[in-house]
């Protein structure tokens, strides 16, 4: 089940180097601290919840989303290109892990 | 008898005493609350003074703008109790919906500590009434989180309404929008700002300036006067 | 496998264990059986191995660090000294004050944002556990070569972590350093330093006394942080699995650490805690036997207290975590529930996890058996002593032959005026602003002075005025060439620092940094620049009161530049009568205070223009350093000098250029009779300031040096918008402004 | 004796509220600035991108992904309270957007 409240963006964005027309594909990159690290974010987020009203939540971690538009096909060489990229910038493997998923 | 003036402690708030000296400096009592507690103990008007509440864990005034002080806060301000937001304290308000828009990272990403020139747009506030409109202030300015945002529409009804209070001169620090360093909402009884006027109340101590001042003597003739 | 308990060990005695893994050696662990009599359980290995380590015993320098104690000057204002978390000076007016600076580099250089940030949390705490409430930061730091790709990677995240940590925390950060050397290439250098204040009758000392009192551990959660190498012993002690991942990195709250602070400053403020430590290395283990062994000795704790944040950590893990943010007290029964109340108030986690016993030992238990039994002493402070071999080196004294006075200097005006521009934009005499920018410097609204200013000063009583400042100063290729002479001039520079400022310097604190004690040579360093240390410190009366050794920072055979950096701290009657750096009246005259040689060696100018280090360093005068601090502390409080800044590396130019900028005025100088304008400009000549006087003390001023015998020399006049050096160059300030201030932004944004 | 002491801290921890042995399953909210607001994290991202030798991403967004460790089913009433909680607290819908999905 997933419900959806964001809006396409893809036509004005400043930074844009895509001609338009051009079909560009989102790569999406998941970074959460490994499990064994603290993650003081998702504690803070865990302790409010119950003063807010809601229980039930056993843990919350917080990470980053990372969400790439790409130029060109997403192929096997592009993915592991930015498999790379997580691997070596996007994350900090020293206690980051990390997902790439195309996002459908 | 002097007026009474709150100063909200969140866990993580930094510049709680810091405010409560100015309010003392400007001739008001100030009155330490307890972000536990809904009782402002009958203050007059109430200060959220900057700090990282919460840790800015989350977003910058996230988390405390749930605390139990605040339901008596909101509730107080909508009826028109003078409310001051300071740096952490803007962003709790902005949280709250008591001021529009929202508060980002800056766009050079950096914490940045300096000291901040600033234009008073608007001298009709309750925390501005001792400045003149127009007049230049300099004030520390230090934070993470400091990028004011808001639609278009917010934005040129803010303009149009005269609710600019302070913009930043000779450069925009932190990539707000309109060059915004603070608001007020309609009434002018809520202020917020990112800058830090507690810490320009004394010659000595910080940028060695007393600009600051003005916002803690306004709200005391007015309290006075009422 | 079984829990090894003491019971277990004490009929086992053949088992292998992995003493070697845990860093141990043959006969340390031989040491630890024949205490014992009987072989160490699994718990208590970790606990003797990581307590013997070098970080925690300082097992290859405590034998030269003792010189510090044995030649303490007679100091009445000493109150605690070397050997508590941090050293306490009394201050007067009831004030006492607290510093320390420890390092933090290889977690840096690992991870440096989380690496910085938990520096800066350990000496906070460390700082707090003394009583005191912390009132500011400092952070001396070292880095490799500026155009180096790996120092683009370091230092942001360093400069993040110490200010993500200290600003949320809420202490203005007030001064520090940042060098740049190749020589620190994979070997950064983090020092934090932290200064608390507080009364006489607040000062708190970590030990535990009284039987049934209660240890009662609080802040946050346990993790498995920091205890990569105790899992050798995990994996022993548990048969399912393979062992967890422990994370080698450990990752800062400065949230939970505001937290702390406030709460335990609220349990002090009610007179709630006998004894308290933080948890800082080696955790549980260092806090448990550090408070049994300083105190009566005896304690009993239930390990299964712990409140965890992985509950798949065993024992020894546990004892041995260094996850931050945690605090140990001990606590009378009848304190109990108003400690835990404030606790609760403040949304800390508290727990009894034991008690003072009438016994000598420290017992820990699991699961109702007991898997430590030790006499604290023989972990805590009876640990191993090694008078390891220490040798000059062969090398020495080519490097000292290799004079840089034989450098080629500037052959003409229009030469020496490129070389100022080039000097004062070098990394290492660049503005530092990029990095101090990201620092809050107001917070607690009691900032004084901060960076750029020579040092940090802060009030502590808002009615007396009463402040203190800090400076903190080293010279890692001064100490190469000579590392006696060295670390007495990083004192030296630090000293004068704090006097140019106005206040009095009172105590030291210091933080040492070299390579591997196992080479004689480094060894050798070690031993000179400690004695230099505490030669010094006995002139001129200035005790250490603590400080910190960080030794293997070399990468191969390769050695870091010894690098003693030592903090001095200073206090002033009235914060008013504080001067600062900035030339800001026109018309001012100014003196240049002391007197300049032709000393080059291991100069800025030497590094800059020739990327030389050679020579001896500038000679050492203490006497004349004392003697130039007490004319700048009269100067300040009789208002006979507006502006003050000590001549360090990069010399008086370097210093005219900083007060310029800072003020925004120029000045124009005049090269005296028979000096060479090249060595007036560049010489780093120890023991100088230049001040600006106003033409009103001009007399009082000359007749006081003249009284006391400093040289005092007229150079110039504050005036105009640029700096002009009759005779030679003229340079305007907006040139300079660029040059100084373009060049980090340049080489790291 | 593991499973011992893991029961111990789930009775006797603060954060942890499910009893052993409850399933917990894992609700995904992620939350993105609006479309039209600047977002200097992921432009400094892009930014950086062509000098560590990665090209052809068109765009680069940062945002924020919460895992959420949910006792008892995930049905919709537990889904509808989730989606308040992000409306509310996880998101500033002022400035951000957000979806929620339970995790496969
Ligand atoms: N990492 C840092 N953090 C805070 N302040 C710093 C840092 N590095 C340098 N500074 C400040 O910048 C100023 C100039 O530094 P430096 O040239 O090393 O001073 P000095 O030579 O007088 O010791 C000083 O006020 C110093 O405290
Ligand atoms: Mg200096």
């Amino acid at each position: 089940m997933r419900v959806d409240f964001r809006t396409r963006y893809c036509e004005d964005t400043a930074l844009r180097t895509t001609p338009p027309g051009v079909p560009v594909a989102r790569v999406v990159v998941d970074v959460m601290l490994k499990p064994e690290i603290l993650d003081p974010q998702g504690q803070a987020v865990q302790r409010a919840l119950p003063r807010l009203g809601f229980e039930g939540i056993a843990d919350v971690r917080q990470g980053k989303r990372f969400e790439l538009e790409v130029e060109g096909p997403v192929d096997e060489a592009a993915l592991a290109r930015i498999q790379e990229m997580a691997e070596t910038f996007l994350a900090n493997t020293v206690i980051e892990d990390f997902t790439v998923r195309v996002d459908s | 008898m002097t007026s009474r003036i709150g100063v909200i402690t969140f866990p993580g708030t930094l510049d709680d005493r810091d405010t409560q000296r100015a309010v003392r400096v400007a001739g008001a009592e100030a009155v330490p609350l307890w972000h536990r507690d809904k009782d402002l103990k009958q203050v007059d008007a109430v200060v959220l003074p900057g700090g990282f509440s919460y840790g800015d864990y989350l977003r910058a005034g996230a988390i405390s703008r749930f605390s139990p002080v605040m339901e008596t806060v909101i509730e107080q301000a909508k009826a028109g109790m003078p409310v001051l937001g300071i740096c952490n304290g803007f962003q709790v308000l902005t949280e709250s919906h008591l001021l529009p828009g929202g508060m980002l990272r800056n766009n050079h990403l950096h914490f940045i500590c300096r000291d901040q020139k600033l234009r008073v747009e608007n001298a009709d506030t309750a925390w501005t009434t001792d400045y003149t409109a127009g007049q230049e202030i300099s004030v520390p300015l230090k934070n993470i989180d400091g990028r004011y945002v808001a639609d278009e529409r917010t934005l040129d009804m803010l303009e149009a309404e005269g609710r600019v209070a302070f913009r930043y001169l000779d450069g925009n620090p932190n990539g707000s929008l309109r060059d915004i360093a603070g608001i007020t909402n309609e009434a002018g009884n809520v202020v917020g700002l990112m800058p830090h006027p507690e810490h320009a109340v004394e010659p000595l101590i910080g940028t060695g300036r007393t600009d600051g001042l003005g916002f803690f003597t306004s709200i005391l003739k007015k309290l006075v006067n009422a | 496998m079984t829990l090894d308990t003491v019971k277990h060990a004490s009929e086992t005695p053949g088992v292998e264990q992995p003493w070697a893994e845990l860093g141990l050696k043959k006969d340390e662990y031989e040491r630890i059986r024949e205490i014992l009599g009987r072989r160490p359980t699994g718990a208590e290995l970790a606990m003797y191995s990581v307590m013997w380590s070098e970080h925690c015993s300082y097992k290859s320098s405590k034998v030269h660090l003792k010189q510090f104690g044995e030649k303490a000057p007679e100091n009445d204002a000493m109150l605690v000294g070397i050997g508590e978390n941090a050293g306490v000076v009394d201050v007067g007016q009831g004030y006492a004050v607290t510093f320390k600076v420890e390092s933090h580099n290889h977690p840096s250089y690992i991870e440096p944002y989380q690496g910085a940030a938990t520096g800066v949390g350990g000496i906070v705490r460390d700082i707090l556990a003394m009583g005191a409430r912390p009132v500011a930061v400092m952070d001396p730091l070292r880095f490799g070569a500026a155009d180096h790709p790996d120092t683009k990677r370091v230092l942001p995240g360093v400069v993040a972590g110490i200010g993500g940590y200290g600003n949320c925390l809420g202490l203005p950060n007030i001064g520090g350093e940042v060098v740049f050397d190749p020589c620190y290439q994979g070997n950064p250098l983090v020092n934090a330093l932290c200064v608390g204040v507080m009364k006489h009758e607040d000062i708190h000392l970590a030990k535990a006394s009284g039987a049934g009192n209660k240890v009662i551990l609080y802040g946050a959660r346990t993790g498995g942080d920091g205890i990569g190498g105790v899992s050798v012993l995990a994996s022993e002690t548990f048969d399912d699995s393979k062992p967890a991942k422990r994370p080698a990195v450990q990752v800062g709250d400065p949230f939970q650490e505001k937290l702390l602070i406030e709460c335990t400053l609220e349990i002090f403020k009610e007179k709630l805690v006998t004894g308290i430590q933080d948890l800082g290395g080696a955790g549980l283990s260092c806090a448990t036997s550090e408070l049994a062994s300083a105190g009566s000795g005896g304690m009993r704790v239930e390990l299964d207290t712990v409140p965890l944040r992985d509950s798949s950590l065993s024992p020894e893990e546990i004892l041995m975590s260094e996850s931050q943010e945690r605090m140990c007290a001990i606590v009378e029964p009848g304190n109990v529930e108003r400690f835990l109340e404030i606790c609760e108030k403040w949304d800390v986690i508290a727990t009894v996890i034991g008690e003072v016993t009438d016994g000598s030992q420290l017992e820990i238990f699991w699961h109702g058996e007991q898997i430590v039994d030790v006499p604290p002493r023989s972990v805590a402070h009876e640990g191993p002593t090694y008078h390891r071999p220490y040798e000059r080196p062969a090398w020495q004294d080519a490097l000292q032959a290799d004079d840089a006075g034989e450098l080629a200097r500037p052959a003409d005006a229009a030469e020496l005026r490129a070389q100022v521009l080039k000097l004062v934009g070098s990394p290492n005499q660049a503005s530092k602003a990029w990095i101090t920018d990201q620092y809050d410097r107001f917070v607690q609204g009691n900032t004084v002075l901060a960076q750029p200013e020579d040092s940090g000063m802060v009030r502590i009583d808002e009615d007396s005025n009463l402040g203190v400042a800090v400076a903190t100063d080293g010279n890692g290729r001064y100490a190469k060439l000579d590392p006696y002479a060295g670390a007495q001039l990083a004192l030296a520079e630090a000293y004068r620092n704090v006097a140019a400022s106005g206040a009095k310097p009172l105590a030291v604190s210091d933080c040492l940094n070299f390579g591997s004690p196992e080479d004689p040579a480094v060894m050798w360093q070690f031993a000179e620049a400690t004695r230099g240390l505490a030669d010094a410190c006995q002139i001129l009366g200035t005790p250490v009161t603590g400080g910190n050794v960080s030794l293997y920072n070399q990468t191969g055979e390769v050695a870091i530049h010894p690098t003693p950096v030592v903090a001095v701290l200073g206090v002033i009657d009235d914060v008013n009568r504080r001067t600062p750096i900035a030339f800001s009246e026109e018309g001012q005259l100014l003196y240049l205070l002391g007197d300049t040689r032709a000393e080059l060696g291991g100069s800025a100018w030497s590094q800059v223009v020739h990327d030389h280090l050679g020579g001896l360093p500038p000679q050492v005068d203490l006497a004349r350093e004392q003697l130039l601090a007490e004319v700048l502390i009269s100067a300040s409080r009789d208002g006979m000098i507006d502006a003050a800044h000590d001549l360090s590396d990069g010399g008086l130019i370097q210093a005219l250029v900083e007060s310029c900028l800072r003020g925004g005025k120029g000045a124009r100088l005049v090269v005296p009779d028979g000096q060479d304008p090249f060595v007036l400009l560049f010489s780093e000549s120890a023991g100088r300031a230049v001040v600006a006087v106003p033409r009103s003390e001009e007399l009082r001023f000359t007749d006081m040096c003249g009284a006391r015998g400093l040289p005092a020399t007229r150079i110039g006049v504050v005036d105009g918008a640029e700096i002009d050096v009759q005779g030679q160059f003229s340079i305007p300030l907006s040139e300079l402004k660029q040059a100084h201030e373009s060049t980090i932004p340049g080489l790291i944004a």
